[in-house]
């Protein structure tokens, strides 16, 4: 994917997976591409999708070239429906109000778990990443879908540190521990949209982007990773798509 | 049996909770709060961060403080390298997602001569509001499963809920010794209103043993009693009221003004140069050096501020 | 192990929650509550009670709805006497102090054709914040020692603080099958703002599984969306929303009206004399005979209506 | 106390009991003879008083003449320096914001307990009252002053039902059942104010009204009620604390 095919990777992103929102849902979405994707479905094909920002933001429109820096400032409440306190907005998770979580991630493993505090050992780390922030909630609380760029060293077997849980260790483990709701519904990367399997909960690709062939895909993953039978190829990012993303984001914070 | 609830209800009752002047100066609010002191920020991220009070702290070489915020920014690189503090709670800890992740936070965490102690966000949350509530702790159905609570070991109990037999973690209460609450306006008395962006400033506020509010203007204790239901802190958790316009600079007040993005891309730039040696020249140059708040914001820049300004009114423009 | 929690949110999930309009007439917003539901009321005593929606489920022959309520006024009397409820949960049930006790009350619940289920006012308040929080319980300091709670049996159960060894009762959530809410204003899609006393109603919105919104007027989504921060109730919890001017008459809506006395006077007199005779002529004249809820408030007088308007608008005059 | 004196039952009980509330203290105030004396105690000796009602107010001003029907209704919210939601205000008790509560009581026993549920059998009652209120929370989560008519039907041994708990069984009962603090402070009556035990948690009386004996105290109390050695006369309302008084019940709702 580069600028050959008419658009960026992360505009990749943020077009397929801003098609995995369907109209009517409340949409839990983080800053950067989720909310870039968020803001794209709103406009092209889901005008009744509700964003929720974690800094206690309620159905705000995003001001095109305006793009808040964080889900905190004053410009993600922008002609918003309320504006509540931030473990408030949290709650709402909790009470089930929420469709589906969106969010970025640094580093992933086979059963969909996420890491965004430590690479290595957490005891003495390579590198202090930034943190859950809301991610742990997130995905403990509602139904995931995740965008991210397509690494080897992303994509691991096991993650170094679980900050947001996926399905665990597969199976029935995250219901066991006492998580009875939510789980990955879909990661979405610039190579393919990878969903997991209904009893081992492992990850699997479920689309390839245009181009892109499955052995590509395994390359960049660190782990066995299956394809499911008649895994269709994705629709190439449309001309609106873009122009509406393009609009959003004149200085290409995001798209880049 | 430990009594932290009769040492909380006992600390609450030893405080002078009337309807009385509290306008101070940075200064002396700065000396409300101790070495050691467990010091809960207002705001989030690059939001109403209350930079004012925390300029105050490190100029008076106030020491071993353990920080908690909802989200953390700059201010906590600033007291890392201050070493005001080398204890940070919070759910995350960088500048801001653009500027990606903090050098400074890195540093010093990862050469252990400071720690981020990781919570998730809600469970900040319901920390400050069980405090809030005056309950030891709060029931949830999150940070289950993940390592994030797991690192916490002994800090997050589990239990079996008795009216339905699941699994709930429990959140223990957070009473700071101090919160620092950077507000649009109040009263002299503290009675504070909020636009915008609430955050966890009202929960913080009635979980804290001792509340300093730096606000952008003082108003009268009769503005507040015509609008009572925008009182969003009450006078009587309040303990020092300091005036200080742009307080929150270089983070943003709602409807005030947004972030210095120059400044903060400037920032950025030199601790990613050189964490350390970064973060002490900017000291040098914007903590020690200035003689006041207002020198502070001029070395910012003038036209920082104006641009600042225009950015952050322009919010009910359309 | 029972799953109260999926359950709740499988109906969550199950309701439209887009944007969308829902104004309705008050008679089709009574064809949304069903017989035998647990049906929340909004505001508190004389303030803001739905009394348009209660007026309108007593014509529509309502039949064995459970009333949860922080405190009951005479709408409760108007629940027992027409047949539409025999079980209020609440924790003070009168018309309100100055009227001396409930004459309906009384002879309903003393003769055991009703009952009215009480729980402290704050245990009232956090089972609902219980319930808009997805909990199954909050813990809290209060109810110990009493028969209040020992009367409650197993719905009161008690724990031991895994952190400090205290001992704190357990109150367990409410989630009403339907909330009927009263408020001065909101837009066609639910986002409604609430001046002055806020009573419970934020919390009994997000934990109920349907909401009914009765409003003095509807406002357009703009005006909502230039001062977000004063919506107290958000849209996507609010399934109806009819305009009822003078909606909670003869009771307060604050700012446009204080309670009808001289009306609450009457009906205190004609109840005490023979509650049940009193109690179904008041319905008879008030409830079944006129049209509409203009010929209701046209029986309760025009000048009353002026008189408590008149009363509500002064308290902003000085 | 008749007319003759100057002053009715109630306005002695509003002075009384005012006159037990310290400036600075914070104060949850029931309706009627408590809101009433919790204003006249702000405008003769406590200025600094902070009135909280649990309708959800900070520290309004009643309006002279505008007295509230109950503490939920506009009228309370007059002046004041907050309005909060009705949880959140009871939840100030439970945190330990509020010093004093003051309320009225319809019946109350030996120890302190009050009774606003059921006069008889909680299960066949003679008279089934409008139940706690407030009232429950209040005395679980603070001190208490409890302001009430001096009646033998009312001043009971052990009362039908524990609406809002006192001592309990007296002694050490109240911190075992789990109320770590509060307790009964003072009860006002028209002929007294009543103390209790230190050890025992008995009522005792602590003052006489002008003009009341010890004797005639007992005669209208239920149960055996000692004196405390040396327990002053109260001085008589003072005219200025009527004509305050007066100017803000003009209607005589609760000092008739």
């Amino acid at each position: 994917m580069t600028e050959n095919d008419g658009y960026t990777a992360s505009e990749l992103l943020a077009v397929m997976s801003a098609r995995l929102l369907e109209d009517g849902q409340c949409v839990f979405a983080g800053v950067g591409i989720p909310l870039l994707a968020a803001t794209l479905a709103q406009r092209v094909h889901a005008p009744g999708l509700t964003i929720l920002f974690e800094g206690g933001v309620v159905g705000p429109f995003v001001v095109p070239g305006e793009l808040p820096p964080t889900t905190n400032e004053q410009r993600c409440t922008r002609r918003a429906n309320m504006v509540m306190g931030i473990t408030d907005v949290l709650l709402l998770l909790q009470r089930g109000y929420v469709d589906v979580g969106f969010m970025g991630g640094a580093q992933i493993d086979r059963y969909g778990n996420l890491n965004s505090s430590f690479i290595g050992d957490p005891d003495d780390p390579k590198v202090r990443l930034p943190g859950t922030g809301g991610g742990n909630d997130i995905s403990s609380l509602t139904q995931m879908i995740v965008a991210m760029k397509h690494e080897k060293r992303r994509f691991v077997d096991k993650v170094d540190f679980i900050t947001s849980p996926g399905f665990l260790a597969g199976g029935t483990s995250r219901g066991d521990s006492g998580l009875v709701t939510g789980g990955m519904y879909r990661v979405v990367t610039d190579l393919a949209v990878l969903g997991f399997d209904e009893r081992t909960r492992a990850m699997k690709i479920a689309a390839l982007h245009p181009g892109v062939t499955a052995e590509e895909v395994r390359d960049n993953t660190g782990f066995d990773l299956p394809i499911e039978a008649q895994a269709p190829t994705t629709e190439p990012p449309r001309a609106e798509e873009l122009a509406a993303l393009r609009e959003f984001d004149p200085e290409r914070l995001y798209i880049a | 049996m430990s009594q932290p609830y009769l040492d909380l209800r006992a600390k609450t009752k030893a405080r002078d909770r009337r309807l009385r002047d509290k306008v101070m100066s940075l200064e002396a609010a700065a000396a409300l709060v101790g070495d050691g002191d467990h010091v809960a920020l207002g705001g989030c991220t690059a939001s109403r961060t209350p930079f004012a009070m925390i300029w105050a702290l490190v100029r008076a070489k106030r020491k071993g403080l353990t920080i908690s915020r909802s989200i953390v920014s700059t201010e906590g690189d600033v007291l890392f390298a201050s070493g005001v503090s080398a204890h940070i709670m919070t759910s995350w800890f960088s500048q801001g997602i653009v500027w990606g992740i903090s050098k400074v936070m890195r540093h010093y965490t990862e050469s252990k001569r400071a720690r981020f102690e990781e919570w998730s966000h809600m469970s900040m949350g319901l920390r400050y509001r069980a405090g809030a509530m005056g309950l030891p702790f709060l029931p949830a159905r999150s940070m289950m499963g993940s390592d994030v609570a797991a690192r916490l070991g002994d800090e997050v109990r589990k239990m079996t809920c008795p009216y339905t037999g699941e699994q709930l973690v429990l959140l223990p209460a957070l009473n700071p010794d101090v919160a620092l609450i950077h507000v649009p306006r109040c009263d002299a008395y503290g009675n504070a209103q909020i636009d915008g962006l609430q955050f966890m400033d009202a929960d913080i506020a009635m979980a804290a043993n001792k509340v300093i509010l730096t606000t952008e203007r003082i108003i009268s204790n009769d503005q507040i009693r015509r609008a009572p239901d925008h009182t969003k802190i009450p006078f009587f958790t309040v303990d020092a009221v300091v005036e200080v316009p742009y307080g929150s600079a270089p983070h943003e007040c709602y409807g005030l003004y947004e972030p210095f993005f120059g400044h903060m891309d400037d920032y950025a730039e030199q601790t990613a140069r050189d964490p350390e040696a970064g973060a002490k020249d900017y000291l040098e140059r914007f903590y020690y050096a200035p003689e006041s708040w207002a020198d502070y914001l001029g070395l910012i820049g003038m036209d920082a501020v104006l641009d600042a300004a225009r950015r952050g009114r322009s919010i009910t423009n359309d």
